[in-house]
């Protein structure tokens, strides 16, 4: 099954042809987005799940490599659905760059669901928040672009963040793939393990919309269209689930006296609280 | 040499991280953003030294019976994407900050977005 | 070499400090890129000379550049009104 | 008013990094079992080991200046960079497409005359530009044997570019030049999907049998560092375009 990577490349591609299509943009979105749905149905349906890619021959901790499993196949079919459900929301756009952004945002959260490789998935959210800034910023008016600018600059910093991590976690262990960090982490001195954590952990918060970061999706919400709107939370949100999930709850597990869960379900909690105080006050 | 890198380069993030977090002009801000990345490949690439070590190119038959005295390839590598993954983030919001001037004829971060 | 290596950095914090507390924006860009190019020496003396001519051409070049297009045209815009 | 409120946040601020410093040096001298993060040691089994002795295929295999090799680049870092991780760089040409992409969207258009060039600028220009395109040539035609490599390349390549926008001499249009990055950023996409077809990976070096140390070495090095050149070059010509543009 070394032809899942087409679910990265072929709207990658499309990403650039669009600059010369002008009119046939639509068609080539509806296209390339119900290619990624069917060809996702084609791997659940052909029963040779879990399986490894290794991508240009080198073997799984040396070169980058995509881990499909239970729950990745389930999680592509969600992103990818909820793709072909927010593109029916795209109203006439002329733009093409609005369509290359789109392109780039469906590799990015696929690439994010699919990769096996800690410094590949950081650029993969790279990706992601780069197309999200540009939709966000489409409207171009004076909401759009204070919005798109604030996030940027957010996501940028806890992406600096998480490269360090990334660059403690190569120092220490030697490796980059998701399952080698697993295996070799329990060696770990308590306090490293705490340090790579917390940075970590502040980078994907911002991805997860979670409470002292999601102060940017108030303004991007109100500045941006509707179909917008769709992609940040549903093609974005999921994947960033998934990753956050698979990041935090398999790679880093629950060891020592480090409890990831109550951390998490302590911030959501305030998230949720906050959020509706916010919201309260909020004149309609 | 190992510590004389990494605390330069620790010091550069935190000069970095005051500015971001003090800064109210977009310029600015996006500078010490730059100062802060510069820090952190800095302590990529400070973390794939050794001491006396070599640079990684092999040059002759000498270089290769000298393989485990070369520094660390993979932090270099990953720091080459970074500094360009860095470029890109600031000519973007560079673009958004000349627009945020001519929509909200400010250069400041806390204009508000109201209109009016 | 312990020495240069410390002077370099000595220089690079000081840049560092007087970028972020400068008011004058196009001194704080100028003084950036004086920074940048002793980090790319830094880089230099850790072994890593692709580093190093990356960092020359693009985090100081180009940036600094970028920079100062768009300080000017952000200041021309002030002219305007 | 207003300066206190600065002179709070400054405080706040300086409190919540020294916290992070404390933390830091806290880490730094936590005594306990296990690999630590301010060890000195390299640890066991790296990835890197296996890059330098060029042996992730064949676990005993050796090689010797001017044989083959798995991997027949003779610098390392461009080994590790365009063939051991190949797709993080794929990615990496994306993320700048995207975001320059971004800044042509986003940047106001509006009326700006340029100054007329001094005579000297005017006539030296050529020979500024060709030296450029011959530095940035060399650099990424010996990616693979010397530092350097497309990204300083492209970017050197462009500074020719800005020397011909500011000294007022028509070099290429600006159509041009996206069409010399969407077939450049295609085609790199279309080598990793032909070397599915030949040899059943995506983005595979599928050209053997070279020596370490030649000019033509490297397999599929050097295309790709020309390829990403190229790109780079025409992408940052265009933010140039973009401020210098008379409309």
């Amino acid at each position: 099954m070394n032809s899942v990577v087409f679910l990265v490349v072929i709207p990658l591609i499309a990403a650039f042809l669009s600059l010369f299509l002008e009119t046939k943009n639509k068609i080539i979105m509806y296209l390339v987005t119900f290619f990624n749905l069917l060809f996702t149905i084609f791997i659940f349906k052909s029963g040779c799940i879990p399986f490894n890619v290794a991508i240009g021959g080198w073997k799984a901790p040396y070169g980058i490599n995509f881990v499909v499993t239970d729950i990745t196949i389930y999680f592509l079919l969600l992103v990818n659905t909820a793709a072909v459900i927010s593109i029916t929301l795209v109203k006439d756009i002329k733009e093409y760059q609005f369509y290359s952004f789109y392109f780039v945002l469906l590799a990015a959260t696929n690439g994010m669901v699919l990769t096996g490789d800690m410094f590949n998935f950081y650029l993969f959210t790279e990706l992601s928040t780069f197309a999200i800034a540009g939709l966000v910023a489409y409207k171009r008016d004076r909401l759009s672009t204070g919005a798109a600018l604030k996030f940027l600059i957010l996501s940028s910093t806890a992406s600096l963040f998480s490269l360090a991590s990334i660059g403690l976690i190569y120092k220490t262990l030697g490796t980059l793939n998701f399952a080698d960090i697993a295996v070799k982490l329990p060696s770990l001195n308590q306090a490293s393990f705490n340090l790579i954590l917390i940075l970590f952990l502040s980078s994907m918060l911002v991805e997860l919309k979670i409470f002292p970061f999601n102060l940017w999706v108030v303004k991007s919400y109100e500045g941006s269209i509707t179909s917008v709107n769709m992609f940040t939370h549903g093609m974005l949100g999921t994947a960033g689930i998934y990753g956050a999930v698979r990041i935090l709850l398999i790679v880093f597990p629950n060891m020592y006296k480090t409890n990831i869960s109550t951390i998490l379900m302590i911030l959501s909690f305030m998230t949720v609280i906050i959020g509706e105080v916010g919201a309260l006050k909020e004149k309609i | 040499m190992t510590k004389v890198f990494i605390l330069s380069s620790l010091s550069l993030v935190f000069v970095g991280l005051y500015g971001v977090l003090t800064r109210k002009n977009i310029v600015k801000i996006l500078i010490a953003l730059n100062i802060i990345e510069t820090g952190i490949n800095m302590l990529l690439v400070a973390f794939g030294y050794i001491e006396g070590g070599l640079t990684p190119i092999l040059q002759s038959d000498l270089s290769i019976a000298n393989l485990d005295k070369m520094v660390d390839p993979v932090p270099q590598a990953l720091v080459l994407t970074s500094i360009v993954i860095g470029l890109g983030t600031t000519a973007f919001a560079l673009a958004l900050a000349i627009r945020y001037k001519n929509t909200h004829n400010s250069n400041l971060i806390t204009a508000t977005d109201e209109e009016g | 070499m312990i020495n240069f290596a410390i002077f370099v950095a000595v220089i690079m914090f000081l840049g560092a400090v007087w970028t972020v507390l400068t008011k004058d924006v196009f001194r704080a860009i100028v003084i950036f890129g004086i920074v940048s190019l002793m980090s790319s020496v830094m880089f230099l003396l850790m072994q890593a000379p692709d580093v190093a001519i990356t960092e020359a051409a693009i985090g100081s070049a180009i940036t600094t550049a970028l920079f100062i297009f768009t300080y000017k045209k952000m200041e021309d815009k002030r002219d305007e009104r | 008013m207003k300066d206190e409120k600065s002179l709070f946040l400054n405080i706040v601020t300086l409190l919540i990094l020294s916290f992070m410093a404390f933390y830091i040096y806290k880490v730094s001298i936590d005594t306990g079992s296990g690999i630590k993060i301010t060890d000195n040691i390299t640890p066991k089994m790296r990835v890197a080991d296996k890059y330098l002795k060029k042996n992730v295929l064949d676990e005993k295999s050796t090689y010797a200046f001017g044989q083959t090799a798995e991997d027949t680049s003779a610098n390392i870092v461009t080994s590790v960079v365009v063939d051991y991780r190949l797709f993080d760089t794929t990615l990496e040409v994306i993320v700048l497409f995207v975001t320059i992409l971004g800044f042509g969207f986003v940047i106001p258009k509006d009326k700006r005359s340029i100054k007329k060039p001094s005579v000297i600028l005017y006539r030296w220009a050529p020979i500024l530009m060709v030296l450029m395109l011959i530095i940035g040539g060399y650099m990424f035609i010996n990616g693979h044997l010397s530092p350097g490599g497309g990204f300083p390349a492209g970017a050197i390549i462009s500074t020719s570019i800005l020397i011909g926008v500011l000294s007022g001499r028509k070099t290429v249009k600006s159509k041009t030049l996206k069409v010399i990055e969407a077939i450049a950023g295609i085609s790199i996409f279309i080598i990793g999907i032909v070397s599915f077809f030949i040899k059943g990976n995506f983005f595979q070096n599928f050209i053997v049998g070279d020596r370490i140390g030649d000019l033509f070495s490297g397999g599929l090095i050097p295309v790709f560092y020309g390829l990403i050149a190229f790109k780079v070059a025409a992408e940052l010509s265009n933010i140039y375009f973009e401020f210098y543009e008379e409309c």
